[in-house]
């Protein structure tokens, strides 16, 4: 078998060659051209979901006060700020639209899409995914499903409105732009599916010889467990949307009980339904991609240090195990979201000892990566300074979890500030400064170049100081009370006494956004008159990536790798270099691996 | 009536119940547990930053750390956190849930939400909650679609916005809603709980001191989610009875 | 390089890359229909009545169906079974029958759901329906899907026989596989529906 | 692609035709059962007893699970598992 890859791999890029403009950069079945425009994409709609927030947070700062910029007022228009003054229609959008692009349209293409496309198969030593066009559809899938969600903005009534959850009955009748939302939703899921398959197939069929599974960069475990999540939680948020769309559509009462009144009018449909079941389904789905939201990010930051303190992870089997059974037990959660609907005892100590149990690998996989640092030989560049701010932010978010899933005391913090600050923090200094590690990190070697280190400070260190700002006031507004989700807090007591605190959050987001701009500079000032790298392997790192061509061609390998150890051989003794790579020929035990 | 103030909002607003304290103190402790965890991490980790920094003539040591430590914190960590289940959370909710006052003793009050306002229904004099329809529901005065034929009916108080409690009196609110998911929340007395179509929750709670304060709804339910903002007077049983008599409808007794 | 193991299997799987493909994205399958049937449990065991499926919906031409798509099930692994003893005409013969037969189901479908709607029943009209219409509708979609892919599969795509004859008989063993898992939904959508 | 002779091939079609009429024996056998009118519990169990041996019929020989390849066992069966936490919503919910 290897003989036969051996012989094609010969005359492999020469054909390669012929290929035309539009088949080799836009319609090209290269995973690594693919992962570019998952990437590309994916940080369009990033930048655009943060849009929406800073713009909702004028309102949260100064309710009621017109905002005055020019033409950008006017373009909005008058069924969305009148004056500059926002209604509470175009607030909800807000709200939902941030929610819906950042998880489904956002952070997951830019984690499992792009991270998992480019890096996945370089690492696992493969010529690209098992199966390439199924790959190019997904992305074209998710494309359609990011456009008509892009689209329901320009619906009469405007974008969906219900939040990103898009709770039934509210959901089922809301605006026309609900609709939208379920068909694009349905084609998300479709690509997901897509993609998911075909990293899992790719995962198991074509490591390269010697790779065995406890041989595998944590990072593309993490991409392993993530596409399980993703191939079996989704399908139950596609059968709850294609019930939405027929309550919606069709006139059914799926999600509808009997005599609902809606407005003073008694609602003519047959009633019957259940408005719970649309939040058992969604969370089914939803609690899950929460870690579809983390395990990218975890893998990402461990090769990085592991790269960058010069030493093994510490317990690599302790974190694979750990992040199997996070990936196991994320289906056994779901209900600690629905801790308010008036649950009773048996199925809240249910739900609250599995939310228990689920922080526990999450607490060893960051005990893990802390210990990976002892007596380790710590380079503080650009990729690694994110990754290590990914350790402090990830253990807020995990630790401000404990008092959400203990439901007595969710009593007083359920679907308050405090729930956005504990997500965000997971989510945003967490997984976001792991994406952004990784583009540092990945960055030399799907260019050539190396990203400036000075304008990387310059964004890294302005960030966190931000990101913080905005998030950790939300705690303390949280503690008050206070809920989410309101267009005027000041209406309320509470809300006044804590209002203040919302000036300083929506003055970091604003600064948060001027943080980015070094990185956009950087970005694309780096692709044309950034550092040349000096080698294939710029960190001297052991993993499989770094022993492909700078930028890897068509098919990835000049020739079919071979592994011979673990992937973080890092400052072994009695080598006379700091990194061993996994396709090193060990001289000493020839014999035994050949 | 005198006003809490929200001026020292922190930690917590300002707690009236009887129940209240067992939340707040299950919060501070976690809380505690949660400093505590993340000192030790960022001490240990700030070390390591700076104590195997790259520099000239230090090396990595390839070994991985013992952690014995660390394996002993983690076992902690899930010490700490079985106690706050099995100790402090299943217990304060499972009194929450299950321990309701007797119905002769407790005052009920239906709540009905709507967008974007909560319906309080009393049973009045009487005792008894009269029918309900919803085929009668109107707006001029009916937003209950209570059913002026039956008996029972006659002396039930409804009103908007404002809910009157008397103090030191257990009271059980039962939970519903018109249209979509509300969730009747007054974070003074820690209550929280969703209104969903189709179902009726039970909730009770005891207020321990008298005042104004604001009633929200905490599940997002539409464009005037914001402002579905109710009124809620905790009074003396003698303030509470004359409001009471004051409104209880005429020819209802 | 070039992708390994797209016809032949993977020495220590055992199976090639399309074969774990398709088995995978059936475990999606069963996830998607198996959050349907537990939407259908939890409103039917939440309803205060629920009528019986022969009341409402017609026994007869559902067997009929059932026995229609188990037959073309048998074909379908027939034409397989043909390709593998190279019989090209015959595999022909079979895939065009489940194709077929696929039709067959598909117009009975059409005459109940007919039947139902110039009797002024609708997915609105009632909880048992709304379940019925979205479920069948999804599984009808399947069935279009399968035609779809062994239409394809029975004109343009059997070229490939004649280049490469191991990787066209994979595609039909997937393409089977898909079509049993249509009918296998279908032989427990039947008494769920229809007899309970 | 799995070696198999033509004589193992018209074995396997044998197999192919008993299960065909094995399907359509227990199709008229649940049918007539529900002509019964069982109350609901039996009638669901012996719908549900039939359909699954049915389905296992369908899933062992024409998919060939009877004998396939290790991998796809566990792919299954983990598809098995979460497809019982899914089973377990209506139970979520109703005690509630």
């Amino acid at each position: 078998m290897s003989d036969a890859v051996a012989n094609h791999s010969v005359h492999a890029p020469a054909h390669h060659e012929e290929l035309g403009f539009w088949r080799k950069y836009v319609f090209s079945t290269d995973h690594k051209v693919i992962g570019i425009w998952y990437g590309i994409t994916a940080l369009l709609f990033l930048f655009f979901g943060f849009s929406l927030m800073m713009l909702l947070r004028w309102q949260l700062a100064y309710p009621g006060q017109p905002l005055q910029l020019g033409w950008f007022t006017k373009l909005l228009g008058e069924t969305r700020m009148p004056q500059g003054i926002m209604l509470p229609e175009f607030y909800n959008q807000l709200g939902a639209m941030h929610g819906t692009i950042m998880v489904f349209l956002g952070i997951v293409p830019l984690a499992v899409g792009a991270f998992g496309n480019y890096v996945m198969p370089l690492q696992i030593g493969a010529p690209d995914m098992a199966f390439p066009k199924i790959n190019l559809a997904s992305y074209w899938v998710y494309f359609i499903g990011g456009c008509v969600m892009l689209y329901s903005f320009f619906v009469p009534g405007g974008a969906p409105q219900s939040g990103w959850t898009s709770y039934a009955p509210l959901a089922d009748i809301a605006s026309t732009s609900q609709t939208y939302w379920l068909v694009g939703m349905i084609f998300l899921i479709t690509s997901s599916l897509l993609g998911s398959i075909n990293f899992i197939v790719t995962i198991v069929q074509l490591r390269a010889k010697g790779l065995s599974f406890f041989r595998l960069p944590f990072f593309v475990w993490a991409q392993f467990i993530t596409s399980f999540l993703l191939l079996l939680a989704f399908p139950p948020l596609e059968a709850a949307g294609v019930l939405q769309l027929m309550d919606r559509v069709a006139g059914t009462s799926f999600f509808l009980p009997s005599g609902l009144v809606v407005s003073g009018q008694v609602l003519q449909n047959s009633g019957g339904g259940n408005p719970l079941l649309w939040q058992h389904l969604f969370w089914f789905l939803a609690h899950p991609e929460v870690y579809v939201l983390i395990l990218p990010a975890m893998g990402i930051v461990s090769e990085i240090i592991a790269n960058n303190t010069r030493k093994p992870l510490w317990g690599y089997r302790t974190l694979v195990y750990s992040i199997i059974f996070l990936g196991f037990m994320s289906f056994c959660v779901w209900a600690h979201h629905m801790f308010m609907t008036g649950m009773g005892t048996t199925m809240s100590n249910f739900f609250q000892t599995t939310t228990m149990i689920i922080s526990i690998p999450s607490v060893v996989i960051l005990t893990s990566l802390l210990l990976s640092l002892w007596k380790s030989s710590i380079r503080f560049n650009t990729p690694m300074l994110f990754a290590l701010a990914f350790l402090p932010m990830f253990a807020i978010g995990g630790l401000t979890g404990l008092p959400l899933g203990l439901i007595a005391a969710d009593i007083h913090l359920h679907d308050t500030w405090y729930v956005i600050s504990h997500f965000h923090y997971v989510v945003a200094p967490g997984t976001i400064f792991a994406l952004f590690a990784g583009i540092y990190y990945w960055y030399p070697k799907a260019t050539g170049r190396q990203m400036n280190s000075f304008l990387g400070k310059l964004h890294f260190w302005p960030s966190l100081i931000f990101m913080n700002g905005v998030f950790f006031p939300m705690l303390l507004q949280g503690m008050a009370g206070l809920s989410r989700r309101l267009y005027d807090q000041t209406i309320y007591e509470h809300g006044k006494a804590v209002q203040p605190l919302s000036v300083y959050i929506s003055i970091s987001a604003w600064l948060l956004a001027i943080a980015q701009i070094p990185f956009i500079i950087n970005f694309f000032w780096s692709m044309k008159k950034g550092k040349k790298v000096d080698s294939d392997n710029p960190w001297h790192s052991t993993t499989l990536e770094w022993a492909t061509p700078t930028p890897p061609p068509h098919g990835n390998f000049i020739e079919p790798p071979e592994v011979f150890r673990g992937p973080y051989e890092y400052s072994v003794p009695g080598e006379d270099k700091d990194y061993t790579p996994q396709n090193e020929r060990d001289t000493k035990n020839k014999k035994e691996d050949a | 009536m005198n006003q809490v103030s929200y001026k020292d909002w922190l930690p917590y607003p300002p707690n009236l119940s009887v129940h209240g304290p067992q939340i707040d103190q299950l919060i501070t402790v976690v809380h505690y547990v949660m400093f505590v965890l993340f000192v030790v991490w960022g001490v240990y980790f700030v070390y390591c930053l700076v104590r195997f920094r790259q520099r000239e003539g230090h090396k990595a040591e390839y070994h991985p750390a013992k952690g014995k430590i660390a394996k002993t914190g983690e076992v902690a960590v899930i010490v700490a956190e079985a106690l706050l289940l099995v100790g402090l959370s299943i217990p304060v909710w499972a009194s929450w849930r299950n321990d309701f006052p007797p119905r002769d003793t407790a005052l009920t009050v239906r709540v009905v939400a709507e967008q974007f306002a909560w319906n309080f229904h009393y049973a009045g004099k009487d005792g008894v909650f009269g029918r309900t329809d919803v085929g009668l529901i109107n707006n001029t005065g009916n937003s209950l679609g209570l059913d002026m034929k039956d008996p029972h009916a006659k002396d039930d108080i409804v009103t908007l916005n404002d809910l009157h409690i008397p103090v030191h009196q257990p009271v059980i609110l039962e939970l519903s809603s018109k249209d979509v998911i509300h969730s009747f929340t007054v974070n003074v007395l820690r209550v929280k709980q969703d209104a969903t179509p189709g179902m009726m929750v039970p909730i009770h709670f005891e207020a321990t001191q008298t005042g104004l304060f604001d009633v929200g709804c905490a599940q997002l339910c539409g464009l005037g989610h914001y402002r579905m903002k109710g009124q809620i007077t905790i009074e003396t049983p003698d303030q509470y009875s004359k409001w009471l008599t004051e409104n209880t409808p005429q020819g209802g007794n | 390089m070039e992708i390994p193991y797209t016809v032949h299997p993977h020495p220590v799987t055992g199976i090639p890359n399309g074969k774990l493909g398709i088995w995978l994205f059936l475990a999606s399958e069963v996830m998607l229909f198996g959050a349907l049937f537990s939407s259908y449990i939890l409103l039917r065991v939440g309803a205060p009545s629920w009528p019986h499926g022969y009341e409402e919906l017609s026994v007869p031409l559902a067997t009929f169906n059932t026995l229609v798509l188990i037959a073309s099930s048998v074909t379908m692994v027939m034409s397989w079974a043909s390709l593998k003893l190279n019989q090209f005409g015959k595999f022909k013969l079979y895939l065009g029958l489940t194709v077929l037969l696929a039709f067959v189901f598909l117009v009975v479908k059409a005459f109940e759901y007919g039947h139902h709607f110039s009797a002024q029943e609708f997915p609105r009209t009632s909880t048992f329906l709304s379940i019925y219409f979205t479920i069948t509708g999804l599984h009808g979609l399947h069935v279009i899907g399968g035609i779809v892919v062994n239409s394809y599969l029975l004109l343009p795509g059997s070229k490939m026989w004649k280049k490469d004859p191991d990787r066209f008989a994979n595609r039909i063993e997937y393409a089977g596989l898909y079509w049993h898992f249509v009918d296998l939904v279908w032989i427990f959508l039947f008494p769920t529906l229809y007899l309970l | 692609m799995s070696v198999e002779s033509a004589e193992d091939i018209k074995k396997h079609v044998r197999v192919y035709i008993l299960v065909f009429v094995a399907l359509a024996v227990l199709t008229v056998v649940t049918v007539s059962i529900s002509y019964l009118h069982l109350s609901t519990g039996w009638a669901v169990l012996f719908a549900l007893i039939v359909a699954t041996v049915k389905g296992s019929l369908v899933a062992c020989y024409f998919m060939h699970l009877i004998s396939e390849k290790q991998i796809i066992y566990w792919v299954l069966t983990l598809c098995l598992i979460f497809f019982l936490f899914l089973m377990f919503l209506p139970v979520a919910t109703s005690s509630m």
